[in-house]
């Protein structure tokens, strides 16, 4: 009714028109009352903490305005980030400011206080106590954060038979298998790309996607190592290979003991062509080379991929071995299996679920939701309200990661104290402050409970830094000091020198038969295992691989889909082990034969489809036996790109060394994109949907081809239609010298600034939309509607305030974040100087894992863009339209000899 | 009737008040714009207590909170509770005061010093620092004058934490006073004193005799001409500032004029840390 | 054949033509005056505040600088507005029970704000920073007015984009010292013209009429 | 009741009924879809990222070129003095004005933010800002506006003498002041109609180029930029061809049906329908040379983009569009070269029909297929049109049918003056004349005559007679009498000159003003005094000087308009305007002599002879 009443007023002015004469409405000013402040309201802190990922932190800044998070960037200093983000980071922001989050502490769904649950909490634990806990189970995610794990073990200590239970839907069970078979305990990997020179990934996605993922790009590609790669579904890390092979899940395996068999590991079973020759390309680079294998692959490839490593004298050196991170490193799977067991044994009374949502994504063969049922007291928080929050007695809204104190590990174990940078919007808790109400402290606040774990905590790090502590004080300066810097020094997981088992070639088993079709869960590249799932920002994000977005797909290769006689978005109902699924099928350039491959996640808001429907204990990762069954529907995916082919037109022509000649102006902006950097991930996108106040359109409106996105990755499939060469070509505005869009404007919305910036003006802009047709590039947007949410209070939150939010009617499209620029320049002007080459740091620049997009000022002979222009060949997109733009792409030369 | 009053005021509509404001109002938040979502109805949220920002470490407590190194407690440095406040308090009588500046005052600092002072201090401590400015005129309650010998005496540490924090009736100037603009009204603060209490090794000629040695309020009446009474008052405080003249004939101490005491002072240099390389520009 | 209409009719006729004709214009010159008018941009117009807040007895009286309640405008993007704090940082002891004041102890009291109404008021899609404009020697009263002398505040100028056009392009007609932004009642001595040439030469003043200096 | 000049046989009254029913709901549909438009935007069209224009433009162009044929027939036609032309002329115009109706709603429609229309209009504002004088889209829209006045003008000044007629034959009340409004004072005095006949002439001579002008910037909006498949030189010859083409193909839609239910047969011949074939295609045969040189181009240019892009539209998904159009445009009117088809009004009228649906095509193969797949094929994609679009452009339909049922039905499709055949007088005009108040003196005397003959010979008479101050009144122009009146010679041209070129330096200032001096703004790497970009707009706002010289001269010449005319008052002045010559002798004559005058006009041949109340 509202939304009626705004449109209804909207569409009055709208007919009385004529703009020129708008009588400002009196506004008001609400400064602070009895406090003072001494920051600003447009003056941005940083704040160290970090997101959450799996368990793992990757340590972030978050930028607030006047005490309001506005924007997500990497922590220079942090070892995941190095500055860097994921597209999962920048995301965060979006579920901040959700009105859909869980708001309120319900009890049967009815809201209740908090002061309420902590008394039931009380009278239930009471019941307990007279048990030992005996019938008390606690269900988490994998947890790192050191501050939970300590909570957790005070907890069972007082409930001496109570359980505590790790489950994910993406664990690392299968790795775990294979490092408790090699080394008799539980330990880390981490891979040292920044000193390989030859990497095997055996369908490891290791540039796209985990917890490491920004680290390990931005060392790949500082190093740029030769990367061979066999996979089943088509990956950003498989789309930078020198050398991609498809194969399905058996055929991995497969491989990878063929690989260990030419390594001499175990006897070879058969001979494999291409083996060998990966076997030689590693065997010369003992020492400096790296196997590994993706964290859904079977224990064997695991094993086999260690093997090999530990026969290379890899272990050490370019890959390795570390105290493990998890604060409870278990199989996960197993455990849940465990519960359920419990559960049916009835000897789970009470049952607390913090974080996750395990009837949703439990195996389908433990029918999660069935056994839940049967547990008389269960609680569950979480961020939203999901299924399993629906079956729950008590349901807490889970506090937001920027709301409330806590602690995470990072893949190599630094942890980082995460700050809360807003209070709880609602009446979020977090695990901690229920954790605390569970021993008895309902009003503990999570900055006391951390302190409390650090302070003893302290003691330690501090003896093995090897200073003394002798004051309190220390503990401040250490305190604040790790709050400041966002990780605490020196807490990384201990590196650790040991060998694995000497019979460890005896462990590997030969390889299964190949299957006729086989399937493989992946995790989604946006939505994650679902956990995201809803949030638009991320939902909106084009799939690096396949450019879908808001839905997932079952993806198979073109061989695949005609021998099944199938086409591109043909529903199909996949059964396996007596349970189906209905999805859409999207052929998949650079596929594996034989192969589905089916993303987790999904069906939960409506896109896409559920997977997890036919995902068992026993095909957790991959299983055989796929039944394809055609049905007469048809399904329309919505993607953002239609054709992944050049038709022949070169993409970047030429390729030069350019000498960038000084402008009169003072500055003159520029920018220099790697596209060979250039992995897909789509950090930058979200960096610049975040950054700029970039409205998600929906799944309908960009079906129709309305995304506003400003930045695209083009993806491009080159050659054989089963073992493409892929491109990613990150495209925004390039600024032209020359630029199309702007003499066709009517009203002068869209003109060249002195300093080369090609300016849009949204109030000027009478949306002829003539610029956008005649713009070569296609990278201007039109708002069709209003998309931007102009009328949810708690959204307007999430704007930059240093960026005009655009009304329906309006073109907009990439400024080179002119409000970052503008901000520098005012900065250097106060102080008398020139703007420093790396001052203005566009978003998507910032977010870049691998560093793929350089800016600065052309008029800067020591910039870091004019060096690489004048260093490397570069070319325009288009370049022979002669529009002369700023940015150019880096053109390869060729690698390796 | 009604329709045609409908005619006039569509038309009237048309003509001004319903024109269209989109872009006018953004919803993206402006400073200190009202926000309904929140009881409290501001878009200015408050930093949530114990967090850290970048660039505040603040680590370096001579800088930050004018006590010296060596003291031992721990002081919080924004107390987040009564208690905490309490403690802090409590702590304040412990700690020694910092003698010494964190860093080397040079004629800069003094400006900066002047211009803040006579922005925040001066409309109640008077230009010269007598404690005469036209805010107690109006009323408010006099502050002590600088040149009285305790203050003379104070370590500059204490001119900071007064500052800082404030005391009695005056209120702390944290949040509109950054610390390095503190540590320079100091510095100015030092400058006041030397020129109204100035022992010169040669006495120029032509010293006029002594005055009061603190100036007279009159008591708090109606104003009649307030702009002009304030030229006058200002132009007796910057003469107290801007020439020689005895304060006490017999222990040879006069007012110079306080660009005279900034040489002087610059001449002898204001007492630095020992430390003071690299820490004055954390931020 | 009877007349069909009267001898005026042909003057109304004629007249009526030629109104037609010229009525697109007089519609445009009507926008264009009303869009700078000051009923529009409400300059000269001190609106009702929740406290009659007086400059004149505050600056003109009592000789407060600008930054000491407006302490960002140096720093920051905007000048800042003081919070009830500062306001009782005197009044705690002066005019301590005046009725007008009241809001202000009450805020205080219960951490409200003072609800104050804007006064100068920008669309939102125009981005302006004070603290550039005071460092590079636009006085507070160039754009302000003598708030000196208002006993209730008010913005002497319609603050439309002809108007900021005017400085941008001739900054040297502007232009005052740096030390003097913050006076009041400063004069230039001597030929005003030449001080701003001066000044646009020592300040490095650019004539910026980028767009997206002010919208982005 | 005034009901046209048209007496419409019942069955034709049917029909009519019937149409304009259908066109009254797609007006709804039109007032629908654009209240939908407005209230939630352009998304509900399906127009997207690579296709920023869809039908929108397509109907805009396909519109204007429409009313380009009308002036071009109306306006050539009389430059080359092709006699076929009177039978279509004023039905040419009609659609002209209603087309051109039509054609202006897209451009505003299809903006974002249509309510700011007018920031392309050059005024002084509180922001200090101009349109931007490079753009396209500003020659158009001071070319649509030019365009749609003088055409407005052309029309109506062709139509005064016939809004006399009706006027005259008014008999209620209302309506005798409503037409009396409408012709403005016209009397039929050889002044006025000689000054008429000049006008029409100039402003023929006028519209020819304002209508090649025109087209050539519509076409400007596709050459001028960048797109494959737009960025060509050929277009604006080619445009102009192609208005042509359309406008007189949907010209014999109309004419066809007309012709048949209100019986125009003899009116309009069929060696008139033969003749518009014959221009059909000539002009088909220009736009097939077009199509053809634009094939040419892309094939023997260098460019890919190009080559696709033409190559796209008779294979990509749009390759149905591309072959109909080739049916439709190409092929369809070979028939033409037998007489066979162009002298049977119905094939004719099928061919014509294919040839409007086909140029709609052409526009949508031009706007849509070139968007669709441009430069970047990460970027390509499909236009797919919604329900409120194919709801628009029936909508418009309506809209021009609602227009020109309305306007045939109560307006002239024919000058009457030159249809006028001998009709009864219309019952109870001849009562009225009201008695001369005593003592006012009167205008003059006036004789009436039943033949154009007689009131020549009596104007000469007269002449001899010494007399000066006359004035004569005929139903249509008469050979010879302005020369024997003795009248200066009226002279339009110079003031049309003055006002063209006022028109053209004021238009040329104010672009240097706005764009150079006043708010240069930096454009496509552009230097801000460009001049070149400036010349359409000069142009059109010369033309438009031109016109309004031309109105103001008029209006001199004439002393219109003048509703209130001492002449008017002659009893049976009605006729004038149909079967009747009026020679009036004013009393301001040095002559004059009220009992000799009478005498001297009876002696001349004067059926009646009336005094003319002062």
């Amino acid at each position: 009714m509202k939304r009626l009443l705004e449109r209804r007023e909207f569409v009055l002015s709208a007919l009385a028109g004529l703009g020129a004469c708008t009588r400002q409405p009196r506004e008001t000013i609400l400064p602070w009352g009895a406090r003072a402040e001494a920051e600003a309201p447009d003056r941005p802190l940083y704040f160290a903490t970090a997101t959450p990922l799996g368990g793992f932190g990757l340590g972030v800044l978050v930028k607030t305005l006047a005490g309001r998070p506005v924007k997500v960037e990497g922590n220079p200093e942090h070892p995941a980030s190095l500055g860097a983000t994921d597209a999962f980071a920048q995301s965060w922001l979006w579920s901040l400011y959700d009105p859909a989050r869980a708001q309120t502490i319900t009890e049967n769904g009815r809201p209740r206080t908090w002061a309420h649950f902590t008394e039931w909490l009380g009278l239930a634990l009471r019941e307990q106590r007279a048990c030992q806990g005996e019938g008390l189970r606690i269900l988490t995610q994998t947890v790192t954060s050191p501050t939970l794990a300590w909570q957790i073990a005070e907890l069972l200590e007082a409930f001496p038979a109570a359980r505590w239970h790790q489950y994910e839907p993406l664990c690392r069970d299968p790795g775990r298998q294979a490092v408790r078979a090699a080394f008799g305990r539980d330990v880390d990997l981490i891979y040292r790309f920044d000193r390989a020179e030859c990497v095997v990934s055996l369908d490891a996605d290791f540039l796209a996607r985990g917890a490491a993922a920004v680290r390990y790009a931005r060392d790949f590609m500082s190093k740029r190592p030769r990367l061979l790669v066999i996979e089943t579904m088509p990956s950003p890390t498989g789309s930078k290979a020198d050398e991609r092979r498809t194969a399905s899940p058996r055929e991995i395996e497969g491989f990878s003991l063929a690989l260990a068999a030419e390594m001499g590991i175990v006897p070879a079973t058969q001979r494999e062509d291409g083996a060998a020759r990966w076997a030689r390309e590693l065997e010369r680079h003992r020492g400096a080379s790296i196997v590994l294998a993706g964290d859904e692959q079977p224990a064997q490839v695991h094993l086999a991929a260690l093997a090999i490593n530990h026969r290379l004298g890899n272990l050490g050196r370019a890959v390795e071995i570390t105290e493990p991170v998890e604060a409870l490193p278990e199989l996960e799977l197993a455990s849940l299996s465990e519960l359920a067991r419990d559960i049916d044994a009835g000897r789970v009374e009470m049952l607390v679920m913090l974080g996750g949502d395990p009837v949703r994504d439990a195996p389908a063969d433990l029918d999660f939701a069935a056994r839940l049922a049967r547990v008389r007291l269960r609680v569950h928080t979480s961020h939203y309200l999901n299924d399993t929050s629906r079956l729950a007695v008590w349901h807490v809204p889970e506090a937001h990661p920027f709301e409330t104190w806590s602690d995470i590990r990072a893949f190599d174990g630094t942890a980082t104290i995460m700050q809360p940078l807003i209070a709880p919007l609602w009446e979020g808790k977090s695990f901690h402050e229920l954790l605390a109400a569970m021993r008895g402290r309902p009003d503990a606040s999570g900055y006391e409970l951390l302190r409390e774990h650090w302070r003893g905590r302290a003691y330690s790090l501090f003896l093995r830094a090897g200073r003394s502590l002798a004051a309190e004080e220390d503990f401040e300066r250490f305190w604040r000091r790790s709050l400041h810097d966002g990780f605490v020094a020196g807490s990384a997981a201990e590196r650790l020198s040991i060998e694995p088992r000497r019979d460890l070639a005896r462990l590997l088993a030969p390889p299964k038969p190949a299957a006729p079709l086989e399937v493989s869960f992946q995790p989604d590249a946006t939505v994650w295992d679902g956990r995201f799932a809803g949030n638009a920002w991320l939902e909106e994000l084009p799939k690096p691989m396949t450019k879908l977005a808001w839905e997932n797909a079952a993806y198979l290769s073109r061989a695949t889909a005609s021998r099944l006689g199938l086409a591109s978005g043909d529903v199909v109902e996949f059964r396996l082990d007596g349970r189906a699924v209905h999805a859409p099928v999207l052929v998949v350039p650079g596929h594996a034969d034989g192969a589905v491959t089916l993303t987790l996640g999904y069906g939960r808001h409506g896109g896409g489809f559920d997977a997890g429907r036919i995902r068992t204990s026993a095909g957790f990762f991959a299983a055989e036996g796929l039944e394809v069954v055609r049905t007469a529907r048809k399904h329309a995916l919505a993607s953002t790109q239609e054709h992944h082919r050049m038709e022949g037109r070169p993409l970047l022509e030429g390729g030069r060394r350019v000498e960038s000649r000084t402008t009169s102006e003072e500055y003159a902006w520029g920018m220099v994109i790697d596209p060979e950097a250039c992995t897909g991930c789509n950090a930058c996108v979200a960096a610049c949907v975040a950054e700029n106040n970039i409205p998600p359109v929906g799944r309908d409106q960009l079906m129709r081809g309305r995304e506003m996105h400003w930045l695209r990755i083009d993806l491009y499939a080159e050659g054989p239609e089963d073992a493409p060469r892929f491109v990613h070509l990150p495209v925004m505005c390039v600024h032209c010298e020359n630029a199309p869009c702007e003499p066709v404007c009517p009203t002068g919305a869209t003109v060249h600034s002195a300093e080369g910036l090609n300016e849009m003006i949204y109030n000027r802009c009478v949306g002829s939309r003539y610029c956008a047709n005649n713009c070569p590039y296609k990278v201007r947007r039109f708002n069709f509607y209003q998309y931007a949410d102009q009328t949810t209070p708690v959204r307007r939150m999430l704007y930059n305030p240093g960026v005009t939010v655009r009304t329906r009617g309006v073109i907009e499209k990439c400024t080179w974040c002119v409000q970052r620029i503008s901000a520098a320049r005012i900065a250097a002007a106060k102080e008398g100087r020139r703007i420093r080459d790396g001052e203005v740091v566009t978003a998507c620049q910032g977010a870049c894992p691998t560093g793929a997009i350089v800016f600065g000022d052309l008029n800067d002979p020591a910039s870091r863009v004019r060096r690489l222009l004048a260093g490397r060949p570069s070319a325009a997109l288009l370049e022979r339209l002669g529009t002369r733009p700023r940015t150019r792409y880096l053109v390869s030369e060729p690698r390796h000899g | 009737m009604k329709f045609r009053a409908s005619v006039v005021a569509c038309a009237l509509a048309l003509l001004a008040g319903g024109c269209r404001r989109e872009m006018y109002d953004q919803p993206r938040l402006e400073p200190m714009e009202r926000f309904e979502f929140f009881a409290d109805r501001r878009s200015l949220r408050p930093q949530p207590p114990g967090t850290v920002a970048r660039g505040r470490l603040l680590e370096d407590r001579h800088l930050y909170t004018g006590y010296s190194e060596q003291a031992k407690q721990p002081v919080e440095l924004f107390p987040t509770s009564e208690e905490a406040l309490e403690r802090t308090l409590a702590r304040l009588a412990g700690p020694p005061l910092a003698e010494s500046f964190p860093f080397a005052i040079t004629r800069r600092h003094f400006a900066r010093g002047r211009e803040r002072f006579e922005i925040f201090c001066a409309p109640c401590h008077g230009l010269a620092g007598y404690g005469d400015g036209m805010v107690v005129r109006r009323g408010f309650r006099r502050p002590p004058s600088y040149h009285i010998e305790r203050l003379r005496q104070a370590p500059v540490g204490h001119f900071f934490d007064v500052i800082s924090r404030g005391i009695g009736a005056m209120d702390d100037f944290a949040d509109r006073i950054p610390p390095e603009d503190r540590w320079a009204i100091v510095a100015w603060l030092r400058a006041l004193q030397l020129s109204q209490w100035a022992r010169l090794p040669e006495i120029p000629a032509g010293i006029p005799p002594a005055r009061a040695p603190t100036p007279e309020i009159p008591p708090v009446r109606l104003q009649r001409d307030p702009p002009a009474e304030l030229a006058q008052v200002q132009a007796e405080q910057r003469a107290r500032l801007g020439s020689y003249g005895w304060i006490d004939p017999e222990k040879k101490i006069l007012h110079i004029p306080v660009e005279r005491a900034v040489e002087l002072l610059l001449e002898a240099g204001l007492p630095v840390r020992a430390s003071v390389a690299g820490k004055a520009g954390e931020r | 054949m009877p007349q069909i209409l009267p001898p005026s009719a042909n003057l109304a006729v004629r007249l009526a033509l030629v109104g037609a004709l010229g009525a697109g214009p007089a519609l445009l010159w009507l926008f264009s005056s009303l869009g700078g008018s000051s009923w529009v941009t409400r300059a000269g117009e001190a609106p009702v505040q929740p406290v009659p807040f007086s400059h004149k007895l505050h600056v003109g009286g009592l000789g407060l600088d600008c930054r000491h309640c407006h302490w960002w405008v140096e720093t920051g993007a905007v000048a800042g507005m003081p919070s009830a704090k500062t306001c009782m940082h005197c009044h705690a002891q002066v005019f301590s029970d005046a009725a007008p004041l009241e809001p202000v102890r009450s805020a205080f009291d219960g951490d409200r704000s003072i609800e104050w109404v804007r006064v100068a008021d920008l669309p939102d899609f125009v981005s302006f920073d004070h603290s550039i404009h005071v460092r590079k020697g636009f006085a507070c009263v160039t754009c302000h007015g003598r708030v000196d002398l208002m006993p209730l505040t008010e913005q002497p100028v319609a603050m439309t984009m002809r108007w900021c056009l005017d400085c941008h392009r001739n900054p040297e007609r502007y232009a005052w010292p740096v030390e003097q932004v913050f006076r009041m009642d400063w004069q230039p001595e001597g030929d005003p013209v030449a001080l701003g040439r001066r000044l646009v030469r020592e300040y490095g003043l650019r004539r910026p009429t980028d767009c997206s200096f002010c919208h982005r | 009741m005034a009901k046209g000049a048209l007496a419409m046989p019942d069955a034709a009254r049917r029909y009519w009924w019937a149409a304009f029913g259908i066109a009254s709901v797609l007006v709804l549909v039109l007032a629908g879809s654009l209240a939908v438009l407005l209230w939630r935007g352009l998304g509900i069209w399906g127009i997207n990222a690579p296709v920023g224009w869809g039908f929108a433009i397509i109907n805009f162009v396909w519109w204007i070129g429409i009313a380009h044929a009308g002036t071009l027939i109306s306006a050539i036609l009389l430059l080359l003095r092709q006699n076929w032309r009177s039978g279509v002329h004023r039905l040419a115009e009609t659609m002209t004005v209603v087309a051109i109706g039509c054609a202006a709603l897209f451009p505003l429609l299809h903006m974002g933010r249509p309510w700011l229309f007018f920031w392309l209009l050059p005024y002084p504002n509180s922001m200090g800002t101009w349109p931007q004088f490079h753009s396209p889209l500003v020659w158009d829209f001071f070319a649509i506006l030019t365009y749609g006045f003088v055409s407005l003008l052309f029309w109506y000044l062709s139509l005064l003498p016939d809004l006399a007629v009706l006027r005259d034959q008014a008999r209620s009340r209302r309506g005798r002041i409503a037409w009396c409004l409408a012709a403005l004072g016209w009397r039929g005095s050889a002044r006025q109609w000689e000054t008429h006949r000049m006008a029409c002439w100039l402003l023929a001579g006028l519209a020819t180029p304002l209508v090649v002008s025109v087209h050539s910037v519509v076409s400007f909006d596709f050459a001028v930029s960048l797109v494959p498949g737009w960025h060509s030189t050929i277009f604006p010859p080619y445009f102009v061809a192609g208005a042509i083409f359309s406008g007189l193909a949907l010209l014999i839609v109309l004419v066809v049906p007309l012709r048949a239910l209100v019986g125009l047969g003899e009116r309009i011949t069929e060696s008139h329908l033969d003749a518009m074939a014959k221009v059909l295609l000539a002009a088909g045969l220009v736009v097939t040379y077009g199509y053809a040189a634009e094939l040419f181009f892309a094939g023997y240019g260098g460019s890919p983009y190009e080559r696709y892009a033409l190559a796209n539209r008779l294979s990509g998904p749009y390759a149905p569009a591309g072959w109909a159009l080739v049916a439709l445009n190409v092929v369809a009117i070979q028939a033409l070269w037998f007489g066979a088809a162009r002298r049977r009004p119905w094939r004719l009228f099928t061919v014509a029909l294919a040839v409007s649906a086909g140029m709609w095509l052409e526009r949508f193969l031009i706007v849509v297929v070139s968007l669709h797949r441009d430069y970047l094929p990460a970027a390509w994609g499909i236009y797919r049109p919604t329900f409120w679009d194919w709801a628009t452009l029936a909508g418009a339909a309506g809209w021009f049918a609602w227009l020109m049922l309305l306007l045939v039905r109560f307006l002239p499709v024919m000058p009457v003056a030159a249809a006028s055949p001998q009709r009864e007088p219309a019952a109870g005009s001849d009562d009225t004349a009201r008695a001369v108040h005593p003592g006012t003196r009167p205008y003059g005397l006036a004789g009436v005559f039943t033949t154009a003959g007689q009131l020549v010979e009596a104007v000469r008479r007269a002449r001899v007679e010494g007399y000066r101050r006359l004035d004569a009144f005929s139903p249509a122009p008469v050979e010879g009498l302005p020369a024997v009146l003795g009248a200066p010679r009226v002279r339009l041209s110079p003031a049309m000159f003055a006002g063209g070129l006022a028109g053209a330096f004021g238009g040329l200032l104010l672009q240097f003003w706005s764009n150079v001096i006043d708010l240069p703004l930096a454009v496509g790497g552009k230097a801000a005094a460009s001049w070149q970009a400036f010349v359409p707009v000069t142009f059109e706002c010369a033309v438009l000087g031109a016109a309004l010289g031309a109105l103001a001269a008029m209006a001199a010449a004439t002393g219109l308009p003048e509703p209130h005319h001492p002449v008017f008052a002659i009893p049976g002045f009605e006729r004038a305007s149909r079967d009747r010559f009026f020679l009036l002798i004013e009393t301001a004559d040095e002559r004059f002599d009220s009992l000799r005058t009478r005498d001297f006009l009876e002696r001349s041949g004067a059926q009646e002879v009336h005094e003319v109340p002062g």
